[in-house]
């Protein structure tokens, strides 16, 4: 571990804004992630194909209308910087060569404007994380992970800027752990597994972007934390569990940064306020405008810090005014520009707000997105070095803050939630505080068969 | 045995009380079909009814189908011995290169609880494998299901596997999950797409229901 | 002529803002537009299809579909209200028996969900003005005319709680002049053609809407000025003829409100903002959020007065999250919601001045529809109630605000623009300031195959 | 005469000029093959480029086609005296049902300055017209456009007017308006889709350089 983080790093939480952070980050080109602006972050994907040694003229030609397109909206529309991220599909991941040429094109494309029109980019480099194709995964060897390396290596030598994944160590138990909205192996699989894994993965990743002038971008708990958000708002699961999901998986989340990572970490890590507050590091954020790659209760609260504005996803679709990725790119651009004035007039701190004030009431999942919630949950969360602790009370934390809001009126939920805290909260008491005794019941209930506890090194 | 006492037990998920219930229900004789329908098939109707009105969430219905799975193990061996047939025969997979199961096992429970006999073939599932299973257990319905865009040309890959075997026309095939719609499934020659899990389960039962009606 | 306007509807700039206006409008369930809130107004269409009798069924089905997914987004997001635009395609214009079974079915489920969960929401029924068919138009008369009226009675006599149209008198001779950045043409048919036609057009719609229990809503010049942003965001014409095409149909959507129409003005007319200055009525408008439908110099600034805040268009494809028009629903009303936050803060007026300064100094088209620019055009227009001078006095203002911005160096245009701006001033030079004597010189100008004048009165 | 006088006064549009500067050059004795090719369709091409680089707009060039034809107008009657063939007949119109023809002129405005015949059906084309107009003039090429979403699938029918008449192959079909791609121009079986006016006119001139140097 080269970092420790034992306080906030901010003394007020009005300082805790978006377009600025304590430790912004800074690309090759000087393009600056948290020094004062907010930029927008564009991805966008394929239509559906397959992804062949055949196809692969024809996905590059479509990844070169993408780029182009979205460089020529920006261009037109004067925005002054962009992040791209080209996040690889499992096919081009387990033949990195293939991912390694898409990212070329882009990168090289992205040079050309701003060699001709002096726009200045960024782009950031997300191999999706293949180690689950094994079931059950392996996460520190074999074919899988070497892919990966390949593939970090291979673009960072081309210029890619920040190194990203959406790891995946702990995801193959919570999987069932969320349709049962069982709180007590979520917090196994993201306080005791997701952390192990996190700080091994984040030391490899940082040793290859340092070895080849990258920079250790961060990590999103999507595959816990999102999928609990989707299922809650298609009204499978109680929104109460997506909420305590988002904020535990913040422990995680700090191991990234405590092994390496500087940011700007993922789009769709919501669970990035807490990281903002605690490190101090740049973050990305989505909401309204990556309505097209998932809805969401927290559209505009999810801005409020934001150091860059992502559209999650989009395809290559055509709609009434012309491809959807340069859609987004319009539309994060004025959502961007808006912030932004409202900095040169020096009403950020009360956009912020206006930002938070649109979401907090009306759902816990935006409640516990406020940055002074984020604050006390920060502040729970640095008290102690051991992640399975701060993971077990930030979820009894989480609770708490909700449970009171719930009580004050301040926040409405519907009727079968009310039913959930206590559920909720049972789950937790069962729970011993002591990691060894936690992970010895933990290795009798879950099925042994889905994950390897000797990858995890417990 | 009490038959609301029964439902109660199935609907708050108490499979030792539902065990305890079905078991006393066949030493009072009551005919095994009765308790089947009556019993657990039309309790577990009221839990997915629960959750269309968005009363209860998924878990409450998970913990429920598996009360009504201890009910059924009892059941089965009974069923089998006098000859009362399952509603039908449904086999379900994600689709090859696919990992992505939280969708695909919420439609199997659904259909599980409706009363269906469940093949689940699991995740990153090979063409093939499809057929031979279907032709393996006579199943009535093969659900595909793919969650990225990617994998999500492979479920054509299945059908055509289907075609290929000479058994396509044996089958209802139903196909979902994110990136799938309408237009996919008919460019496919799917026989039905649905959007969400409790449409399947309720599409496959009128399925099931219209082909033994007649 | 119902009524005329010689002064501004605001004595102070500083009180036009966004959600509420002088005159709001009441529907029958008590939605009020111009209130104090500002709600979206969504507008769906279907995928590339034929409509005919054997489709009419799929037709139905799929509006269906979008209704119930608008509606579904609606209740789940907790929005305070909604308008849906309906808008009709010329198969349905011409067989009003279809447009009105559509609208039916939408304005029933609307009704539907007000009923179960209180939702408010009221529907905007708008035929395509499908006139144009005849070439030249026939404007007052014909099988075109009648079906549009059929339309509009018999959704009217359904429920329809706002009448629309995009009407095109004019535009049959405004076509060619476009691409020629002909504005002395432009001025003809926006100042001559134009106002006469509607002045008929909106008497006979006001009359529907009384008889019926509807209301009479408002028009756009989206065929005029919207066809000029779109050909001058593509590089073919300039920008400064654009934004001199905005702001001269504004006369021309003056006829409607003098002739009964009460508003709120459609979303894609962007010379709302002269109308809500002059006539103090509602007014819908539409940014980067309708990015799906076209892309726009203007995406915040057109929030900045807007009443209604619209999607503009968008078929029922699917993205990755779910279907378009529910994307686009879940945008809206994150907008909304911060916008009417600022409100209840007490910051409209900030929030406004923040969404036109994030556009206004990078494109004359955003520069024009500044609000004090607003002010200074419509007082213009008040002077006089001759619409052909109106038309030619703004023109003449407009080109004169543009041209002081550039030297100021408020407003930067391409190299190739500043061109423009003197063959655009000798153009409007050469236009006698006599309409009748303009009329004459210009029936020896047009080509007569393209427009009946009698048809105009003229 | 001098070429590079005739090439501004068409940049500048100056068709009076161009006019009297080719008559000059015909009566020079002047090939009237070069004066085609070096004075004016060279000249059209210095004006396409100057637009593609965002120098002059769509109005400038207008005024240049004007001018060009001026040109062309008294060059014509020669050209056909003397055996010339101009670069290629096309055919161009908007589809059945739909009003727009801003994009449909832009193209065609294009495709003359680069030297080719255009015969402009104008808007709302019926099917068949398309066809009789490509065979009774022996088009190369034939340009189809729609704006709506709705009108759109009836380039697909004119298409298949082509194939009834069992003349589908004699033609380079090339679509395109504003909600046309490729996925659709593929799917109705086009030769070539471009989605703006400037690409249209560089596709349709490569093609017909192609065809014509074998
Ligand atoms: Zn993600
Ligand atoms: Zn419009
Ligand atoms: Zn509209």
């Amino acid at each position: 571990m080269s970092k420790q983080f034992t306080k906030l790093a901010y003394s007020s939480v009005d300082d805790m804004i978006y377009g600025s952070c304590p430790n912004p980050v800074t690309t090759r080109n000087g393009l600056v992630i948290g020094g004062g602006e907010i930029y927008p972050e564009v991805n966008f994907t394929l239509p559906p194909m397959h992804i062949t040694k055949d196809t692969m003229p024809e996905v590059l030609s479509i990844y070169q209308e993408m780029i182009h397109g979205v460089l020529k909206k920006v261009h037109e529309l004067h925005a002054p910087g962009l992040v791209v991220e080209f996040e690889t599909l499992p096919d081009m991941t387990e033949h990195p060569e293939w991912g390694i040429q898409i990212h070329k094109l882009l990168r090289d494309t992205m040079s050309d404007y701003e060699a001709k029109y002096g726009l200045k980019s960024a782009i950031r480099m997300t191999p999706n994380d293949i180690r689950e194709m094994s079931r059950p995964p392996i996460m520190r060897s074999g074919k899988y992970w070497e892919a990966m390396v390949k593939t970090f290596e291979g673009s960072a030598k081309d210029g890619a800027d920040f190194l990203s994944i959406e790891s995946t160590g702990g995801k193959e138990i919570n999987d069932e752990a969320i349709v049962n909205a069982d709180l007590r192996t979520s917090v196994f699989a993201l306080g005791c597994l997701a952390p192990r894994d996190m700080a091994w993965l984040w030391t490899n990743i940082s040793d290859i972007a340092r070895a080849n002038g990258a920079i250790s971008g961060g990590d999103s708990a999507c595959g816990f934390a999102n999928t609990a958000m989707v299922l809650a708002e298609q009204g499978f699961i109680p929104k109460v569990y997506a909420a305590i999901m988002r904020t535990i998986t913040t422990p995680r989340a700090l191991a990234a940064i405590e092994n390496g990572a500087v940011g700007p970490s993922k789009d769709c890590a919501y669970e990035n306020i807490y990281l903002k507050a605690i490190t101090g590091t740049p973050i990305s954020s989505e909401g309204k405008t990556a309505a097209c790659a998932h809805f969401s209760p927290i559209g505009n609260i999810s801005a409020a810090v934001a150091d860059l504005w992502s559209n999650e996803s989009v395809q290559q679709v055509k709609l009434l005014s012309g491809f959807a990725p340069v859609v987004s790119t319009e539309q994060l651009i004025y959502d961007c520009r808006l912030m932004n004035v409202a900095t040169r007039k020096g009403q950020t701190k009360l956009m912020r707000d206006l930002l938070v004030e649109s979401d907090c009431y009306l759902d816990p999942q935006a409640y516990v997105l406020r940055p002074d919630v984020a604050f006390e949950i920060g502040k729970e969360i640095v008290k102690t070095q051991d992640p399975f602790i701060r993971t077990l009370n930030t979820a009894k934390l989480t609770l708490d803050i909700i449970k009171k809001a719930v009580d004050k009126k301040e926040l409405v939920i519907e009727e079968r939630e009310l039913n959930w805290l206590d559920i909720l909260e049972s789950q937790l008491d069962e729970i011993p505080e002591d990691e060894e005794a936690f992970i010895a019941e933990m290795k009798k209930e879950v099925d042994s068969s889905k994950y390897n506890p000797s990858e995890y090194g417990i | 045995m009490d038959f609301e006492e029964l439902s109660l037990a199935v609907q708050k998920g108490k499979a030792k009380q539902v065990r305890e219930l079905v078991n006393q229900g066949v030493e009072e004789g009551i005919s095994i079909e009765k308790i089947l329908n009556e019993g657990l098939i039309d309790s577990m109707a009221v839990v997915g009814e629960n959750f269309k009105q968005n009363k209860i969430y998924v878990p409450e219905m998970l913990v429920a189908a598996r009360a009504m799975s201890a009910g059924l193990s009892i059941l089965e061996p009974l069923l089998t011995a006098t000859g009362v047939k399952p509603i039908g025969k449904i086999v379900i997979g994600t689709v090859r290169g696919d990992l992505h199961d939280i969708g695909k096992n919420l439609v199997a429970m659904m259909m599980k609880g409706m009363g269906a006999t469940v093949y689940d073939l699991g995740i990153d599932v090979p063409d093939v494998a499809f057929v031979e299973k279907a032709e393996e257990v006579g199943a009535d319905i093969v659900c595909i299901s793919a969650l990225l865009t990617t994998t999500m040309p492979a479920i054509g890959d299945v059908i055509t596997e289907f075609e290929k075997a000479g058994v396509r026309n044996k089958y209802h095939i139903m196909v979902g999950g994110a990136p799938v719609n309408q237009a996919f499934a008919d460019s496919i020659g799917a026989n039905k797409y649905t959007s969400n899990a409790a449409d399947a389960a309720e599409v496959a039962k009128a399925y099931l229901e219209s082909k033994y009606s007649n």
